[in-house]
């Protein structure tokens, strides 16, 4: 095929960035709750998917995209904090598998819940009326919405890290990702800090959903997919690692538009492919502790 | 991580009588059981996909259970057995029991090449590991269309009639091919019965209880962890291999890491570490889902809900809550 | 600085200017030292000395940077550390390590079948009788008969040490690594233990590492002092006990 | 077993998941001695549909339409007094768990007929299974592979489009009228690979111009990488061959991405389920092929028929493409019984390829060499205003009338002729 110009490959490489910016923002909860809890959070996608479908019931019954984007995280959160509560809590201390094993029977409790709420048939999200339509970035068009998400994804990272680096909590869980150990020497209350993140991390999730909703409408299945891409991009970064998250998210999402570029029957796999190649150079990833888990 | 207490050691504390009793002849008793157990299944089908996934389970419990290794990557063993039994059948015209051969060395093959990968990493990396990898296969087959058949399935695995020691046996009859395919698993079950009373079944529990130790009293733990491995990978290509020939085709599916999932889950359900668990959960879970399924569409919602709960309150598994009882 | 030999003895393990160093940190720097067979040598040094560095060096858990360890006359270096086992190297460890949920005997038996049978997937292992029979006797020589089908995991502080001893002794070395043996031991478990050690030092060569000097200066043929990852000194209990260097160290911090 | 003769009647409305329930899981002893099959034992289909997973919807039209042709079967006597009886069982999209089902339904059910599927692989596996067992199969879903002589066999039926037929007649259409640049976004399995193979063959009458093929992933959610290319071709027309989500998420970033300003995009198979799913903006101005669409009502009687006959029994709903390929499906089979007057395998066999028909969408009948039903193709283009209803998706462009010619070969599908 002819037609490689740079200004192609320049737009891919920014399609690639903004598919790594959802990659990342789903990525950052599940690495928080890891490197926090050290539970594997199998669920996460369906946080993900009902954060999508509590848009769309929001908007049905008279919301907007704007609130909702206030709203759906605080739903989300509430529902994590409460999952937290009644199932994660109990099988603290109890290793590694059993937290990732009942998210695992979470996902399909959720998913169909959905899906006898909603119906099995998916449901198109309509862009906001101000978003729509592409626009002229220098190299190309691009649709305005996926503008919007890299600015979001960086408006979230942004209080991320003000949460982390400027309140007393951000420092508990900081410390926290660096060695479970010293929070329970400070003498800080665990389970509440625990909890919080949690929260957060669903929150984030739910918030992910929302915003992919109107890429690829909504539909009960739409959290397996991504979660096996997230997980990839946790492991890579080093699970556990915000940072990590972060740079792994938007390196798969540049493997992912490269990829397509050159070989696009490849795209799914090159991921994975990505994944065993770092993990068999580096097995804790590029910013995880070494040993963790084992 | 493990919670393997249940597992079946010579020198162990104050069995009960029955516990003792089914340890010392715990393949003839899973013998007999196989016989009789179409007799009360929905209907054969489920009763041989029901042994299929026991043996599956059975191979991937070897690891996870015994070796304490969770991996996510098993549908890859699995899934390379039923291809490349499919494939001797299909397209080299190879006879039943040499295609079922090809389907352990696939098996075999298959757990050497992930392993040699995968095997240096620990805990949930070793999971993530062996799941990309699975995937990596699964591309792999399903590109090679013209050996696989790629997404369409590979189809005509069509063994109409076997010839055993001069006989022609009629294999579309279901009742006797549930019992051909049986006496493999019996046979599977024996095996892994010897391996886990031998001298290496020790070693495995060893590295699995503490590896440092295990090191320092001169095993091999990285070795110790390939070769276990490789085992399980010849119970999982034997397990993909009657799958191929019972079921006729092999769909890409089987390599899909809800595959790799599916039996963690048998094997949590049945027990891990335990000798009989994984046949169970996968009894357990095969007759369950099928019984919902025809009751609702919306089995998987109970169906996770039970998992909730087994892991909520039955962490040992049905038959690690069972043993546990009637040790006591 | 060398250590000079003090007998006549044959020289069983030695070690060539071996050194160690994590990231930028030099937790051992550049010892050369001999020890001979069939005598008790004791490590000793101050927390941070770079003793359980020195003694990881010495049973093969992780390979010097520099340097070069030699078991009779034999270049072991960097050799994995399932390797020590075989050639006749055993070792305890500081914090207690056994496999906790089989029972004692088999804890004993397993380590015990390290030298006889380890890839051999078929015969029942029930078979190897010979085996139990000699986890029985050792059993009895480290004081654990009566425990012998409880669970590892229930024993005792004391006596899970005295097993890992067990399970040291079983693969027959010709060298037992002995690291911090008595750590954590009632005063009484601790006397119980000094004499298994003496006991065992009759038929095999002993190295042992411990913190507390005043334990080890009765029962050891030669003590080997650490200090900042260096050999600050090195002869027999009596020259030990006078050296300057080590009295400064020593000094003023009390031992418990 | 118990009593499980129904009144005539009463099977309309049995509930969407029938027999083998509380019975079945009490102990059906293989063994027992099968009481003769007596006359009164009603005629029974298999059909095996995926109820669960992201085709549940067009598998639960399927369900109520093969319902419908049942009943009517029943209400008009059955044959000579003997009812049917639909077994539905859900494959789960899965191949592995449609043999499963499939070996359920013929060993155990001893079911008559087999009709269903909604997946190529499944109807390839559910084929596998039947062709051994010398029983009868109607697909009902598409697949160019069926045809072929590895996989057919004398008792393999095809009741659906295949992808030659409808990407066929929508390149026929299309190429005429939009241009001849033609750019493709295909999912890369047997099923896009057959479209495109469909339009290239087509498109050799016309003399397109390929500018490339770009193959996806099955299971795409984000094209985003992959249409800033596609743009840059600057084809007339996109041609985008996938099916479901993939297409449902394909042609909604392609909107996004403002593709459809100066390029006109095609799918050779549009799905009402799809269309309702994705919503009118994304699908808007998409012309493509389907089997059936309930509005040609107006224009063909048997299509007025069933659709009234569908709303009656389900409150006024529309069947949709889907649910119309289960009640031929369905109905081919039962009239070809009545046909045969038995339910002898090799006499069904026989009135099933003289069979000609027109239950719901105009004259069909079955093509003796690989029996693919020949049948018309509707060009459809989807509709964004002026709805009537919320069925009123899709509006018919042209009617391709049924003909061998475009069908591919019997020798090219290795059939001896």
């Amino acid at each position: 095929m002819a037609g490689l110009s740079f200004d192609l490959i320049a737009l891919q490489l920014f399609a690639g960035l903004a598919l790594g910016a959802i990659y990342v923002l789903f990525a950052i909860g599940l690495s928080l709750i890891f490197g926090m809890l050290t539970v594997v959070n199998f669920a996460h996608g369906a946080f993900y998917m009902v954060g999508a479908y509590v848009g769309l019931y929001l908007i049905s019954i008279g919301g907007n995209f704007w609130i909702c984007l206030v709203a759906v995280p605080i739903v989300i959160g509430l529902f994590g904090l409460a999952v937290e509560r009644v199932l994660i809590r109990p099988l603290y201390g109890r290793g590694i598998d059993y937290p990732l094993l009942l998210t695992f029977g979470l996902s399909y409790v959720m998913v169909e819940c959905v899906r006898i709420a909603f119906g099995k048939t998916g449901y198109p999200f309509d862009t906001p009326e101000v978003l729509q339509g592409a626009v002229d970035i220098g190299v190309g068009y691009f649709p305005l919405y996926r503008l919007f998400v890299i600015g979001a994804t960086a408006v979230v990272l942004l209080a991320l890290w003000l949460f982390l680096e400027k309140t007393s909590y951000g420092l508990i869980i900081r410390a926290g990702a660096r060695d479970p150990q010293i929070v329970r020497v400070l003498g800080v209350d665990v389970s509440r800090v625990w909890l919080i993140v949690f929260g957060i991390g669903t929150a984030i999730a739910g918030f992910a959903g929302l915003l992919a909703a109107p890429l690829q409408g909504v539909i009960p299945e739409m959290g397996g997919t991504i979660l096996a891409e997230a997980f990839v991009v946790t492991v890579v970064g080093g699970m556990g690692s915000i940072g990590g998250a972060v740079l792994a998210g938007l390196l798969v999402g540049v493997v992912v538009s490269m990829t397509s570029l050159f070989a696009p029957e490849m795209a799914k796999v090159s991921i994975f492919a990505l994944m065993a190649i770092v993990l068999i150079v580096r097995p804790q990833g590029f910013f995880g502790r070494a040993g963790l888990m084992s | 991580m493990t919670n393997a207490a249940q597992s079946i050691k010579p020198h162990r504390a104050t069995m009960g009588i029955w516990y003792e009793f089914a340890t010392r002849h715990r393949a003839s008793i899973v013998a007999v059981v196989i016989l009789i157990f179409p007799l009360v299944m929905p209907f054969t089908a489920l009763a041989v996909n029901i042994l299929i996934y026991g043996l599956y389970a059975l191979g991937f419990n070897l690891v996870f259970g015994y070796l304490g290794l969770l991996s996510f990557g098993h549908a890859a063993l699995f899934g390379t057995g039923a291809y490349l039994c499919g494939i001797a059948i299909v397209h080299l015209g190879w006879p039943w029991y040499a295609a079922i051969a090809a389907g352990i060395a696939g098996g075999l093959l298959m757990a050497l090449l992930i392993g040699v990968l995968a095997i240096r990493t620990r805990g949930i990396y070793f999971a993530m590991v062996t799941m990309a990898l699975s995937q990596c296969v699964y591309y792999l087959f399903y590109q090679a269309v013209d050996l696989t058949g790629g997404e369409n399935g590979l189809r005509g695995i069509n063994v109409r009639t076997i010839d055993l020691f001069g006989l022609r046996i009629d294999f579309i009859n279901p009742m006797i091919r549930y019992y051909v395919i049986a006496a493999f698993v019996i046979a599977a079950f024996f095996v892994m019965s010897r391996i886990l009373a031998s001298p290496f079944g020790a070693v495995i529990e060893a590295v699995r209880e503490n590896e440092m130790r295990a090191r320092a009293s001169g095993y091999d733990v990285t070795l110790t962890r390939l070769l276990t491995f490789i085992l399980s990978g010849g119970f999982c290509g034997l397990a993909g291999a009657l799958q191929a020939l019972h079921l006729s085709i092999v769909p890409i599916e089987i390599l899909h890491y809800e595959t790799s999932g599916l039996v963690v889950m048998i094997a949590l359900l049945g027990g891990m570490g335990t000798f009989f668990g994984p046949m169970i959960g996968a009894a357990v879970f095969l007759v369950l889902e099928n019984i919902v399924s025809v009751w609702t569409v919306h089995w998987q919602l109970i169906v996770g809900a039970i998992f909730i709960a087994c892991v909520l309150f039955f962490p040992a598994g049905i038959w690690g809550t069972l043993i546990a009882r009637g040790r006591r | 600085m060398t250590a000079v030999a003090g007998q006549t003895k044959e020289i069983i393990l030695r070690t060539r200017g071996v050194g160690k160093t994590f990231g930028k940190f030099v937790a051992l720097n550049n010892i050369s030292a001999e020890f001979s067979r069939g005598a008790i040598t004791s490590i000793i040094g101050p927390n941070g000395a770079g003793k359980s560095t020195y003694f990881n060096l010495l049973c093969g858990a992780f390979p010097p940077t520099r340097g070069s360890v030699e078991f009779e006359g034999r270049d072991v270096t960097g050799l994995p550390q399932h390797r020590f086992a075989h050639m006749g190297i055993a070792k305890s460890f500081q914090i207690t390590s056994v496999f906790p949920q089989l029972t004692t005997r088999e804890n004993i038996r397993v380590g015990l079948q390290a030298l006889v049978s380890r890839y051999d997937i078929w015969r029942p292992r029930a078979r190897l009788t010979e085996l139990v029979e000699r986890a029985d006797e050792l059993l009895a020589l480290v004081g654990l008969w009566d425990s012998r089908e409880r669970a590892a995991k229930t024993l005792a502080h004391g006596e899970q040490r005295a097993l890992e001893i067990g399970m040291a002794l079983a693969s027959q070395p010709r060298l037992l690594l002995l690291d911090e043996p008595t750590a954590g031991m009632s005063p009484e478990e601790t006397r119980t233990m000094m004499d298994l050690i003496v006991k065992l030092a009759k038929e095999r060569t002993v190295i042992l590492v411990e913190h507390k000097m005043k334990l080890v200066l009765g029962i050891s043929d030669r003590i080997l002092v650490l200090h900042h990852g260096e050999l600050l000194a090195e002869g027999t209990p009596q020259e030990v006990r006078q050296n300057e260097a080590v009295k400064r160290v020593y000094l003023g911090q009390r031992e418990h | 077993m118990t009593k499980k003769v129904t009144k005539a009647g009463s099977i309309s409305r049995r509930r969407l998941l029938t027999t083998a329930s509380a019975g079945a899981a009490l102990a059906v002893s293989p063994f027992r001695i099968n009481l003769l099959q007596a006359e009164e034992a009603p005629i029974k289909i298999g059909f095996p549909v995926p109820l669960t997973g992201p085709y549940g919807a067009e598998a639960q039209d399927q369900v109520r339409a093969g319902q419908l042709a049942v009943a009517q079967f029943n209400d008009a006597g059955g044959l000579n007094g003997r009812k049917a009886e639909l077994v539905v069982r859900d494959d789960k999209l899965n191949p592995g768990e449609a043999a499963t089902r499939t070996l359920e339904l013929v060993e155990k059910e001893k079911v008559n007929f087999v009709v269903g599927s909604l997946s190529a692989a499944v109807q390839l596996a559910i084929n596998n299974v039947t062709k051994e067992r010398g029983v009868i199969f109607n697909s009902i879903s598409q697949s160019d592979a069926i045809n072929e002589a590895a996989d057919f066999s004398t008792y393999t039926f095809h009741e659906a489009l295949n992808p030659h037929m409808t990407s066929g007649a929508v390149g026929r259409y299309a190429f005429t009228k939009f241009g001849k640049k033609v750019a493709f976004l295909t999912a890369d399995y047997a099923y896009g690979h057959e479209m495109v193979r469909g339009f290239l063959e087509v498109g050799k009458e016309f003399n397109i111009e390929n500018l490339g093929d770009i193959r996806h992933p099955l299971g795409t959610t984000d094209f985003s990488t992959l249409l800033p290319r596609l743009q840059a071709l600057k084809p007339d027309i996109l041609c985008i061959s996938n099916f479901g989500r993939d297409q449902q998420i394909a042609l909604k970033q392609a909107t996004d991405f403002g593709i459809k300003k100066s390029i006109q995009i095609i799918a050779p198979l549009l799905s009402h389920a799809s269309r309702v799913a994705a919503g009118p903006q994304a699908f808007e101005g998409v012309v493509g092929g389907c089997s059936f669409y309930w509005g040609i009502e107006d224009k063909i009687a048997s299509t007025k028929a069933f659709n009234e006959a569908f709303r009656k029994m389900y409150d006024g709903k529309l069947p949709t493409d889907y649910g119309a390929l289960g009640y031929g499906g369905v109905r081919a089979v039962l009239e070809a019984v009545k046909g045969a007057g038995s339910v002898e395998t090799d006499k069904v066999v026989a009135a099933l390829e003289a069979l000609k028909y027109d239950y719901y969408k105009g004259p069909q009948y079955y093509r003796k060499c690989d029996h693919q039903s020949v049948q018309s193709v509707l060009v459809i283009k989807s509709k964004s205003k002026d709805m009537k209803n919320e069925s009123d998706v899709f509006e018919v462009l042209s009617t391709e009338e049924p003909n061998e010619k475009y069908l591919r070969s019997c020798e090219g599908l290795g059939h001896k002729s």
